[in-house]
């Protein structure tokens, strides 16, 4: 039953894409982006994929609207009529799109428990976590541990992005139109939004660090509260203007927080070469081996939840602040 | 007995918190101007969550689960109005003026689309 | 019975996703969006309890709490562009 | 049972043409910002098609439930792997809009086609 | 575990931990300072595994001590030892002579993240190099390719916008067309590993996710490497980027990329898929013949020095794509010395460029009449360069055009060919390299009302040894022959 459910959301999914395309209003094409998010979060649940589910769910709904319509303001919001140059692009996306539906038929069908990837590295992860790791949400058991190089890559590829943004909006405007200096009011004179809002921020920073700290037991973890937390930063930095939200959290202190948290992460691992063991092998942490590894996740975690939470602020006050420099 | 009724109540509040659900979907689509679709969306929304929230809750029982249900419709009932409310004014500020049209979808305002 | 529900609540989405792409305004779209985004807490949580795994809410409630911040980016996005078309006519 | 097994391929479909839509988007918009729109479109593809993988009939979720033997669980590996692609994506996201914005401050518009013919 | 074991994990970790510190290093030219000595550090690193593995065996690590395929592995062999020399060699050059003209090209205030993103690219780029799991080698392509397109982005002009821009369009497809090829192996085998997925994806060879998979990953790849006609963003972004960048960038970027499609074809597809090999050859082959002709000719007719030496850089990447489609020991062996041998020449012309652009803002060829009058120890080091990439005998080049002359006519009856090829894409090189000289030192000068002077000293010092090593590798060739030979042989070993 829950596979029809699925089917009627990927047809829509399907509808959705298409109209994102064809609309000529670029503020629509992210409204409609966000209903695409959605919707793709709704299937990921769906399929099983509760921690990326949250993870979309915290990052499309709310941080990739907030940017993007932050560059919208910046720029324009139509999109011209273009012509000519379709017919290629149709041909080379057509061709595309057969030899994947081409490669489908002998693909293992969704959900077959022969799958080969059901048979080899998977079962051990879930056989062998309980020895080693001892914590329930097994996602979170390989993230951080058995690929948890990977995720400190992951990590260095927020921080990249954020020095990036702020490398390349912090240059001088080319022509500034006279600063005009005003502050941007935020959304103080809505007396509604601004009590419901601020009644809400606590619990958001709340939740994000319930989701933070569960993330060994349920959905969740370092990236996600990372996540959330900025949400609710940017809602308290919408409700109260900008700058306001700059005086609670200085610019300093968030790239405090983004080289703070991957450098957990990195110290981390190089106490454990220390220690005697590999990089980002947990066990030596502590003399027991399934503790050294649950401390070495809860860290690592931590610096994960930093430096994202850090890097989206980041990124989001350097287009805010754009915004006013014109 | 209690478990029995418990559970009847719960399949009658999911049930009319379906039908609202339903009803205010065929409301946004139906209702001529955008400020009565907002009317419709919004208020059917509000009653809806209350009705399957209470539903879910009733089959939870008193666990961690019912908490979280309560909390979700508590910022459900926050958040649904004020974003409604937001949406309105910045309609209103934008230039879209409210008006009863004579002849459904002909007098309508196109104000950005 | 939670089919049922999850059922009602599909096709709202899919008449919301209708008015999205009929618009006729942004308004209407913006109305849309925000239609789905509760029915998606809806249907979220409706699922929990038809996979019988209710821990799963936590996906729920972080929907719940960050839906608005979109719909406020959207209102403020509305608040400046006015404001700035107030001043470009000043001028 | 044959109509059922061709549905087992259906996310496999929305994956490829919601892919196609994302990269026809990117090829053929000349507006910068509407071609990272279908670029997000392109990766959010990908993810779709990684998740697929990782369901298991009769799974539930990989986080393990006290006290229950015998529960099939769905493969960890591919959300993992997801959830670093995500983040990657966002970062993605981020940077250009930011090259975005500088263009538009350099050029005055974020056409492709006014651009090349400024310079 | 002691020094030498972690050497493989420390080469990324060194450069990548050091990146978050620099950021806060806002004095004037500490972020410089630190920087340099990170790059020199991991440059030492490299030196000492491409040691450990002339020695003797493979370097393995087990990262977070997790056995192979569970865990993520890292592996330096020959191949990678050389590409890593290649890169952290490039790196550590460019920065050591990156200070007057970064000074020059990026405000102060900005420069501790402009320094720090230059080695999140290069921990990009080594982590790349030294991962044996497919996975792992995307996370660091894209930490790589995002900190490029920062770097890119600090160009002064505003076109370095729009091809950093189409750079990252084209980039990211790139990534995420490898990233669907790898999820369509790891469907069909249930493993990320480099080596498991080798012995096991033999019983799935045959099945169409696989085959598409191969394609994926190959035109992925060729879109990272710019293989011809996927080349289109790199003569813009290099022409745009900061003079160093694009140093560090021509030097290793693409040829990173070429490592992986290489390791990958080689490793992963040959050894099992009937038939790959022939495949393999037919498509890359006639891409890599018109990639050299088409790049070479339109090299001799680019204005712009910079856009000349990077279209020449389409070509070269021709060569190297070349030497891999013969699919013999020869063949691979020549291509692995013409990606050590092309660094060490593009990346002289490079830091002889930025000398010049030092000076001279405007670097269309017909304006730079004259300019070996006031620079001639410059000018001097560019001309050796341009002979290396020529392949005069004596300088480096020499040394992997003649293996893949010798290879070709080993190829079989059509070898003739390609080294009528080679040759006459020589001859064009020739003709482009002669253009910039007869420029410089007999083009008329320009009115120029500025005091002309040499390049600044630490500028010129690090040209001068780009240069000569080019002497060096030309007459002494056998550490980076030594590694090449170890690299064709475990290449051509798999599946024997």
């Amino acid at each position: 039953m829950i596979f029809v459910f699925s089917l009627f959301l990927l047809s829509l999914l399907i509808i959705i894409a298409i109209a994102i395309v064809q609309a000529k209003n670029l503020f629509v094409s992210v409204m409609l982006l966000s209903i695409f998010s959605l919707l793709m979060a709704t299937n990921f649940f769906i399929l099983d994929a509760a921690d990326v589910a949250l993870t979309e769910a915290a990052v499309g709904a709310g941080i990739t609207t907030v940017i993007f319509l932050s560059a919208l303001a910046l720029t324009a919001q139509r999109e011209r009529k273009v012509v000519g140059g379709r017919t290629i692009a149709l041909i080379a996306v057509g061709v595309l799109a057969s030899l994947i539906i081409y490669a489908t038929f002998e693909k293992p069908r969704l959900g077959d428990p022969n799958a080969p990837v059901h048979q080899h590295v998977a079962p051990w992860y879930l056989e062998k976590t309980p020895e080693y790791i001892d914590i329930p949400n097994i996602v979170t058991a390989v993230l951080s541990s058995y690929r948890g190089y990977d995720t400190l890559g992951e990590v260095f590829v927020v921080f990249t992005a954020c020095i990036g943004v702020l490398f390349i909006l912090g240059a001088k405007p080319a022509s500034l139109r006279g600063e005009r200096n005003v502050e941007r009011a935020g959304l103080r004179h809505h007396l509604i939004p601004q009590v419901v809002g601020r009644l809400l921020v606590p619990f958001i920073v709340l939740f994000g660090l319930y989701v933070q700290f569960h993330g060994e037991y349920g959905p969740g973890g370092g990236f996600q509260a990372g996540a959330i937390i900025a949400t609710g930063v940017i809602l308290y930095a919408l409700l109260e203007g900008e700058a306001a939200a700059l005086r609670a959290i200085p610019r300093s202190v968030l790239l405090g927080l983004v080289v703070g948290g991957a450098l957990l992460f990195g110290g981390v691992g190089v106490v454990c070469m220390f220690m005697g063991g590999a990089f980002l092998d947990y066990s030596v942490l502590q003399s027991d081996p399934v503790w050294g590894q649950q401390l070495g996740i809860v860290i690592i975690e931590a610096g994960v939840g930093m430096a994202v939470c850090g890097a989206l602020l980041s990124i989001f006050h350097a287009f805010a602040a754009r915004e006013i420099a014109q | 007995m209690i478990d029995l009724a418990v559970d009847a109540l719960s399949w009658v509040l999911l049930a009319l918190g379906g039908i609202c659900v339903l009803i205010g979907g065929v409301g946004a689509l139906r209702f001529p101007t955008f400020y009565t679709r907002t009317h419709a969306a919004s208020l059917t929304d509000t009653m809806a969550t209350l009705l399957v929230f209470s539903g879910l809750m009733l089959q939870a029982g008193f666990t961690l689960a019912t908490l979280k249900l309560l909390a979700i419709m508590l910022f459900l009932l926050l958040t649904g109005p004020t974003a409604t409310y937001a949406l309105a004014n910045a309609a209103l500020e934008s230039g879209l003026k409210p008006e009863a049209p004579t002849i459904p979808g002909r007098t309508r305002k196109k104000a950005d689309s | 019975m939670y089919i049922a529900v999850s059922l009602a609540i599909l096709v709202t989405m899919v008449l919301a996703i209708v008015r999205a792409l009929r618009g006729p305004s942004v308004y209407d779209r913006v109305l849309a969006v925000n239609v789905f985004g509760t029915k998606t807490v809806l249907l979220l949580s409706v699922i929990a309890f038809l996979y019988g795994r209710p821990d799963f809410l936590d996906l729920a409630l972080a929907y719940a709490l960050i839906n608005m911040v979109g719909i406020l980016a959207v209102l403020e996005f509305f608040q400046n562009r006015t404001r700035n078309r107030e001043e470009a006519s000043r001028d | 049972m044959k109509l059922l097994e061709l549905l087992g391929y259906y996310n496999y479909w929305v994956f490829a043409i919601a892919l196609v839509i994302g990269l026809y988007a990117v090829i053929s918009k000349t507006n910068l910002i509407k071609k990272l729109i279908g670029l997000s479109i392109f990766q959010s593809a990908v993810f779709l098609m990684y998740i697929t993988m990782d369901k298991v009939e009769g799974g539930t979720a990989p986080i393990i439930k006290a006290g229950v033997e015998d529960q099939i669980y769905s493969n960890p590996l591919p959300q993992v792997l997801i959830l670093t692609a995500i983040v990657v994506g966002v970062s993605t996201l981020a940077l250009g809009l930011a090259i975005v914005v500088r263009v538009n401050e350099r050029y005055g518009t974020i056409e492709e086609s006014e651009i090349l013919e400024s310079d | 575990m002691d020094l030498i074991s972690h050497l493989p994990a420390l080469q990324v970790i060194v450069p990548m931990l050091s990146a978050p510190i620099i950021v806060l290093l806002h004095p004037r030219g500490l972020a410089w300072a630190g920087a340099t000595l990170a790059a020199l550090v991991s440059f030492a690193i490299s030196i000492a595994l491409a040691v450990a593995v002339l020695g003797g065996e493979t370097q393995t690590y087990a990262m977070g001590g997790w056995p192979a395929p569970f865990g993520i592995a890292l592996s330096v062999g020959g191949l990678s030892a050389l590409v890593l020399l290649v890169v952290t060699g490039a790196a550590a050059i460019a920065l050591l002579a990156a200070r007057p003209s970064i000074d020059q090209q990026i405000e102060l205030e900005r420069q501790p993240m402009f320094y720090s993103a230059w080695l999140l690219g290069l921990a990009g780029l080594a982590g790349i190099v030294v991962s044996a799991d497919a996975f792992n080698i995307f996370v660091f392509m894209e930490i790589s390719s995002l900190a490029s397109y920062v770097l890119i982005a600090g160009g002064p002009d505003r076109r370095a916008l729009l091809a950093v821009f189409k750079y990252l369009i084209m980039g990211t497809i790139g990534a995420t067309f490898y990233l669907i090829g790898v999820g369509l192996i790891y469907m069909m085998t249930g493993t990320l590993n480099l080596a498991d997925m080798e012995s096991r994806i033999g019983d799935v060879a045959q099945t169409r996710p696989v085959l598409v998979a191969a394609g994926f990953i190959t035109i992925g790849l060729a879109l990272k490497a710019a293989v011809f006609p996927l080349h289109v963003w790199l003569p813009n972004a290099y022409t745009q980027a900061p003079h160093m960048i694009t140093v560090f960038l021509a030097a290793c970027a693409t040829k990173v990329s070429i490592y992986v499609l290489i390791r990958f074809d080689y490793m992963v597809f040959q050894p099992t898929m009937a038939e790959h090999d022939n495949q393999f050859a037919l498509f890359l082959m006639p891409l890599a013949l018109l990639g050299i002709l088409v790049a070479s000719a339109v090299a001799m007719f680019e204005g712009n020095i910079k856009r000349l030496l990077g279209t020449s850089s389409v070509a070269q990447i021709g060569y190297i794509m070349l030497g891999a489609s013969f699919i013999s020991l020869a063949g691979v062996e020549a291509s692995v010395m013409h990606i050590f041998n092309h660094a060490l020449a593009k990346g002289g012309l490079f830091l002889a460029v930025a000398c010049i652009a030092y000076r001279f803002r405007d670097l269309r060829i017909q304006e730079l009449g004259g300019v070996a009058k006031t620079m001639p120890f410059t000018c001097a080091a560019l001309v050796l360069c341009g002979l290396s990439l020529i392949g005069i005998p004596g300088t480096a080049g020499f040394i992997s055009k003649w293996l893949l002359i010798t290879a070709s006519l080993e190829s079989g009856p059509f070898g003739w060919i390609f080294v009528a090829v080679i040759l006459v894409s020589s001859l064009m090189a020739v003709v482009y390299i002669w253009r910039i000289v007869e420029s410089l030192y007999f083009g008329g000068s320009a009115n120029r009302d500025t005091v002309i002077a040499e390049a600044p000293l630490q500028l010129l010092v690090v040209t001068w040894i780009a240069a000569l090593a080019n002497l060096y590798f030309g007459f002494f060739p056998e550490v980076p022959l030594a590694l090449a030979d170890n690299a064709a042989g475990v290449l051509m070993g798999y599946g024997k």
